[in-house]
């Protein structure tokens, strides 16, 4: 698969400087006002959008995002509203499904499911149907942080059946065999986790995104890199240091957190997001240009 | 296996033990099981992988001796298997009871957090963490890192160290940290997140001990072999006490790791019925609306799904949201179960069957007042299978206490006062705790 | 001997050990024991001496060898023998700790109370009653009992009932009856006096269960018999592993069962040093006229005198009236001690040592944090002895734990938060208690 | 020793006709209506009176004279008051103190004592000093209820040394080998428990009495049976049973706490203990004359 992905509209994303991947979490804290905060996103220059499907487990976030998770579950959401949601989107910027595998996989017709589960047998409907329904709702992409390479074949293959890339993360402890699985099954971007942790918003930049962005220099997907990136500077530095895209997800959700606190507008917030996404963008301009006047004063 | 690995194969523990194999090499069961993790946390579970099979499955460096005689001296291994006179006479079959609550900290738990802590140890590894619901799993694995002196912090949801105090104390005690975590609901799953996203960012020096057979590969296996102590020893007393094998094995289950440390050395046993009891709560009908199950059984009334690293069964709605589970014990109280044992039920080895809070607390009471042994709430409702379904068992069967009630005797007062029991003493002095 | 005894002298309690001739034929340790007994009691005191020497000393009928297995079953026993790694590094010595807290019910105290349940069984009596002041005794008591199948009623100080509710609870859950002493200051004095009471009047058809090696002959050496078998263990499990005997013995004493049943077996070898360690309460000055010792210390600091049916070693004041004693832990707030140990104290063969509360609230936390072992508040004095007194032991030392301290949990609490102890967790969250 | 006693005054009092012999603490519930009260058993027809001396741990009691006990104790009797008010008393009936062990071997030089203590060495006062000064106190006999015969020889011997009875036990469950070694060491009068169980107020007349009246017949010491005795009826019954004294406690015990919980006055009840003694008395003597008309007329 490597560098060629399913999806031309992400392909695009990362064809000419470096894309902007903002996160935010569906139906946080409702499902009208999230619209507009996405809506936001892509105003604020996004190139590529993930989509948060809330999963009751998330055990791969930080507190920001998993709190934000609970808001959207309270609120009701469901993969059902979720593939709505995309659908009814006014954005530019493909998107991308970012949840859990269990929801993936029991994603189809529930009559079936629990009539194959009285009889006794297993159900096994997999991946297909969510896939199915995902690139129907405008889909391009997913990505499933409890999914790693050895166990994504089926996801894999409902992927290209529909025309979905499948992205996968690589952590600094990825070891090198391990990458070579990776980097068989991925396609669209890699998302590069910028240090070990889970998500959340920090300040500094981790050596371990510049040893990251090193060893996967060989592979010729594009490389967006995620974790704790909260300003335009972080953005800049990171992008300067090689990575074709930046992944922003605790930030932008630490802003609908504020604005739940604080019990601002919605416009409000959508603005904040809108401004804070530009800050990132152009931070990400800058790292490109600082990278490529390197190369060209080179 | 490894390259330092200078003992005779008798002495390894594959060679030891070919009844377990199940699992070892590739994390499958069938179709469950597996690794469903985190991108960042796959170098330590391939650590840990590599770890499992050098110490416990090769023995290298002594490591399961040094376990053996810890387990041993520190926990108090072997545990009797004692015949219950009594219950033997109430059902006319012999009842043996496989004496876990007699562990050091009162449950089987230690079985694993002594393995787990003892192999972060010959890891290299400085810290330990775990998470804890209602503190069985955390005292435990305290009391492990305490005697190996290894530094340790407990994530616990804020609601379960209210309810928990005494068990929040004793890890307190036993120099642990115990750390609150106060985001969604404050109780189990959102500590197990709280430990992942601890393990994520500290995985090159921190082992996470996980408390039952659950979790990715090797979890499951590893947790099954430190808990197989239990099986192999219980077919060890039966044999010598009565020359032959029981007719069948009963263990509650949560995760399923006393179940499958009852049942491991007896699956090939083909005459040996496995009976797995699982938490009915208050009935087996599910809130989808509220995404609430009243109940914790899994094994008989789950779906295959991935949780927390495994693909396994589960209670879930039907989108794969997890369904918030009720037991009467908490230690029952979880909406996943171990792949084995999910593995096990649909090949029809094991019998899953769920018996209900109010059996459970008679069941609590009858071993309490017949044979003076005070049982955990989630040990008692083996008892309360026992009751509802001894005459479909045969002439000898095995029981696992796998743990002790002291922690209960508040939940106890309060559960018992809240219905009928039947053979429940005057309990009037302790109407509202004690 | 008795008519019926068939068996080989090699199989008796006797001939097994001779070292426990003390006190066995006429209940005299020197000065001290002896049977002061109001009239009525002294039938079933000689047909308990009796069935004592036919039972116990002579295994007829195979009691003893139904003792055993009983305790080995139901009760766990063996017990570990082992090695406190951190402690021996800290005392640069060898430190082994017999593992009691280990026993079914978390203390020593099931040793005493399921054989004399069993003797009272083999002597046909069909009701069992025994006193309690903080409830371990009672609830070891209504273990055996359920156990066993035997009534039992507990008589229990009104105040020490409000006191220790969850061991109240526990013993209601094991069937028996407790009964709630309301005369004089509702303690565990005036559960004795009830206790007799009882026993003046049912003595046909009823056991009376004592506590500890106090009382009227047999009963020191009765329970120290029974006790015993912590020695016998221990002095096998030492050698075993270390190859020699032991330098030091320590144990806490409060009635002194534990302690006698750690010393029994070593009292004949002569280089084992014994230590029995009381409780130094707050001071081991009294109020003579408040008739107050704020201690437990009748070894160290008590004169001879006649309580509870025996003459021995008491706090008391110089009328004669029995002082009120004192200790953190209420598992040794007791004014007298077993006659064998005032024998033993007189002779030089053991030595009284006397630990404060303070320093046996430092022991508990520092067993706690440093060994994974939270200790009963009783067991805690000996592991304050370790640390003021380790200078003066040799290189192997013998503690034996009497008992866990999930029981002492509030104690605990409340008591460090009353004073600075040096090495206590944060406890904040806790203040107040659980 | 058997039937000849130390003190001649306690022989006569037996001599001819049935002896009453009342019980009560010492002090209870204070020390000058204490005295009264002893004093009112003296003119309602005491032959000999007990007088209880307390000790903190008395197992041998029931409830009722346990609770007077710890009264006395609260209210501060010694055994050093306690001589103190027998010397006092004016009574024609000769005085016996009933007291436990510890309080008759404890007492003496307590200097003496204290010093030996810390020399290390064991005090062994014994219980000759205890003897020698109640003797001066005009005390003519003791019943120590936790002394068996087995551990009593120092005791009597210090009794025959100054002259006074000692007196003991026998129950229902006495056996025969033990009732000889009793009846080897009694003297003055034996005191017959008639039933299991410790003292109280109880309103029949047990057959335990009877078989161990039985028993003794063969011991020409005088009888007198106590445990529960609280009316005339009682008595009459009793005596005519074969006792040769009736021995009253917790009936009088009752009637003094009653005065207490009553707020009675001291008149009062020294009013009704003589009432009451009265009426014991005299159903002893109807009881007596009974059988001594059975003899006569058989
Ligand atoms: C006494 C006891 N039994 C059973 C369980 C359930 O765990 P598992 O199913 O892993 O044995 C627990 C969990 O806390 C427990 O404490
Ligand atoms: C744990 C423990 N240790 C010691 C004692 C003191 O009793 P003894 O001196 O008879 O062993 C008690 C009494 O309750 C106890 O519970």
């Amino acid at each position: 698969m490597a560098d060629t992905g399913n999806s031309a509209a992400i392909a695009e994303a990362f064809a000419d400087g470096p894309a902007y991947v903002p996160y935010l979490v569906v139906g946080d804290p409702d499902y009208e006002s999230s619209k507009a905060y996405v809506e936001a996103l892509d105003r604020g220059g996004a190139d590529v959008i993930e989509l948060g499907l809330p999963f009751s487990e998330p055990i791969a976030e930080g507190s920001t995002i998993q709190e934000a998770l609970v808001r959207s579950l309270d609120a009701g959401m469901t993969p059902d509203r979720f593939f709505a949601f995309a659908a009814e989107l006014d954005v530019e910027a493909p998107l991308v499904c970012m949840t859990y595998y269990n929801l993936i996989y029991q994603y189809g017709d529930s009559e079936a499911r629990s009539a194959s589960n009285a009889s006794g047998e297993a159900a096994s409907t997999g991946p297909r149907p969510f896939v199915e329904r995902a690139a129907a709702a405008g889909i391009e992409g997913l990505v499933v942080p409890d999914l790693p390479a050895e166990e994504a074949d089926p996801l894999r293959e409902a992927c290209d059946e529909f025309g979905l890339d499948l992205v996968f993360i690589v952590a600094p402890t990825t070891r090198a065999d391990r990458l070579d699985r990776l980097m068989d099954r991925v396609s669209g971007y890699v998302y590069v986790q910028a240090r070990l942790g889970t998500t959340g918003a920090r300040d500094d930049v981790s050596d371990q995104t510049t040893e990251s962005l090193d060893r996967l220099r060989e592979y010729d997907v594009p490389k967006a890199v995620g974790f704790g990136i909260s300003t335009g500077d972080h953005a800049e530095r990171i992008v300067a240091g090689g990575a074709d895209g930046i992944i922003v997800g605790s930030a932008l959700v630490d802003t609908v957190a504020e604005g739940v606190a604080e019990d601002l507008s919605t416009d409000e917030v959508a603005d904040r997001l809108e401004a804070l996404s530009r800050e990132l963008k152009d931070g990400a301009v800058r790292g490109h240009r600082s990278r490529t006047d390197t190369v060209e004063s080179a | 296996m490894s390259e330092t690995d200078t003992r005779t194969t008798e002495e390894t523990e594959r060679a030891r033990r070919p009844g377990r194999e199940r699992g070892r090499d590739d994390g499958k069961f069938g179709r469950y099981g597996g690794q469903y993790v985190p991108e960042a946390l796959m170098p330590a579970i391939e650590e840990l992988t590599d770890a499992y099979e050098r110490y416990v499955l090769d023995n290298e460096d002594g490591f399961m001796d040094e376990f053996r005689e810890r387990l041993a001296e520190f926990g108090g291994r072997p545990t009797p298997l004692q015949r219950a006179d009594r219950l033997s006479e109430r059902y006319d079959t012999e009842v043996f009871l496989k004496r876990e609550d007699l562990l050091h900290g009162g449950a089987h738990k230690l079985n694993n957090a002594l393995g787990q802590v003892l192999l972060a140890k010959y890891m290299g590894k400085e810290r330990i963490i775990a998470e804890t619901g209602a503190g069985q799993h955390g005292t435990a694995t305290a009391m492990a890192a305490a005697h190996l002196d290894m530094p340790c912090t407990i994530y616990m949801g804020e609601r379960d160290i209210n309810r928990q105090r005494p068990n929040v104390f004793r890890m307190k005690l036993n120099g642990s940290e115990v750390k609150p975590v106060t985001t969604g609901r404050g109780t189990l799953k959102e500590a197990i997140s709280e430990t992942m996203r601890d393990w994520a960012a500290t995985v090159e020096d921190t082992h996470y001990v996980i408390g039952s057979i659950v979790g990715p590969h090797p979890f499951p296996v590893m947790v099954r072999d430190f808990q197989a102590v239990i099986s192999e020893e219980a077919r060890g007393q039966v044999v010598e006490k009565t020359g032959g094998l029981p007719t069948d094995v009963v263990a509650c289950a949560g995760g399923g790791s006393n179940t499958m440390g009852a049942f491991a050395d007896f699956v090939d046993d083909e005459s040996v019925a496995l009976h797995a009891v699982e938490a009915g709560g208050s009935t087996l009908e599910v809130d989808e609306e509220a995404g609430v199950a009243p109940n914790s059984a899994s094994l008989y009334a789950g779906e295959e799904g991935v949780l927390h690293g495994a693909r396994t069964k589960l209670l879930q709605d039907s989108d794969g949201q997890i369904m918030e589970s009720h037991s009467v014990s908490s230690g029952l109280d979880y909406a996943g179960v171990g792949p084995e044992l999910a593995y096990l039920v649909d090949e029809g080895r094991v019998r899953p069957v769920a018996v209900d809070d109010d059996a459970a607390l008679e069941g609590f009471h009858r071993l309490s007042s017949t044979e003076g042994i005070i049982p955990a709430l989630e040990t008692a409702h083996a008892f309360g299978f026992l009751e509802d379904h001894h005459e479909e068992l045969g002439e000898r069967v095995v029981v696992n206490v796998s743990g002790r009630g002291d922690k209960d005797l508040d939940a106890a007062i309060e559960e018992t006062d809240q219905r009928d029991v039947a053979n429940a003493p005057d309990m009037s002095m302790f109407t509202g705790g004690i």
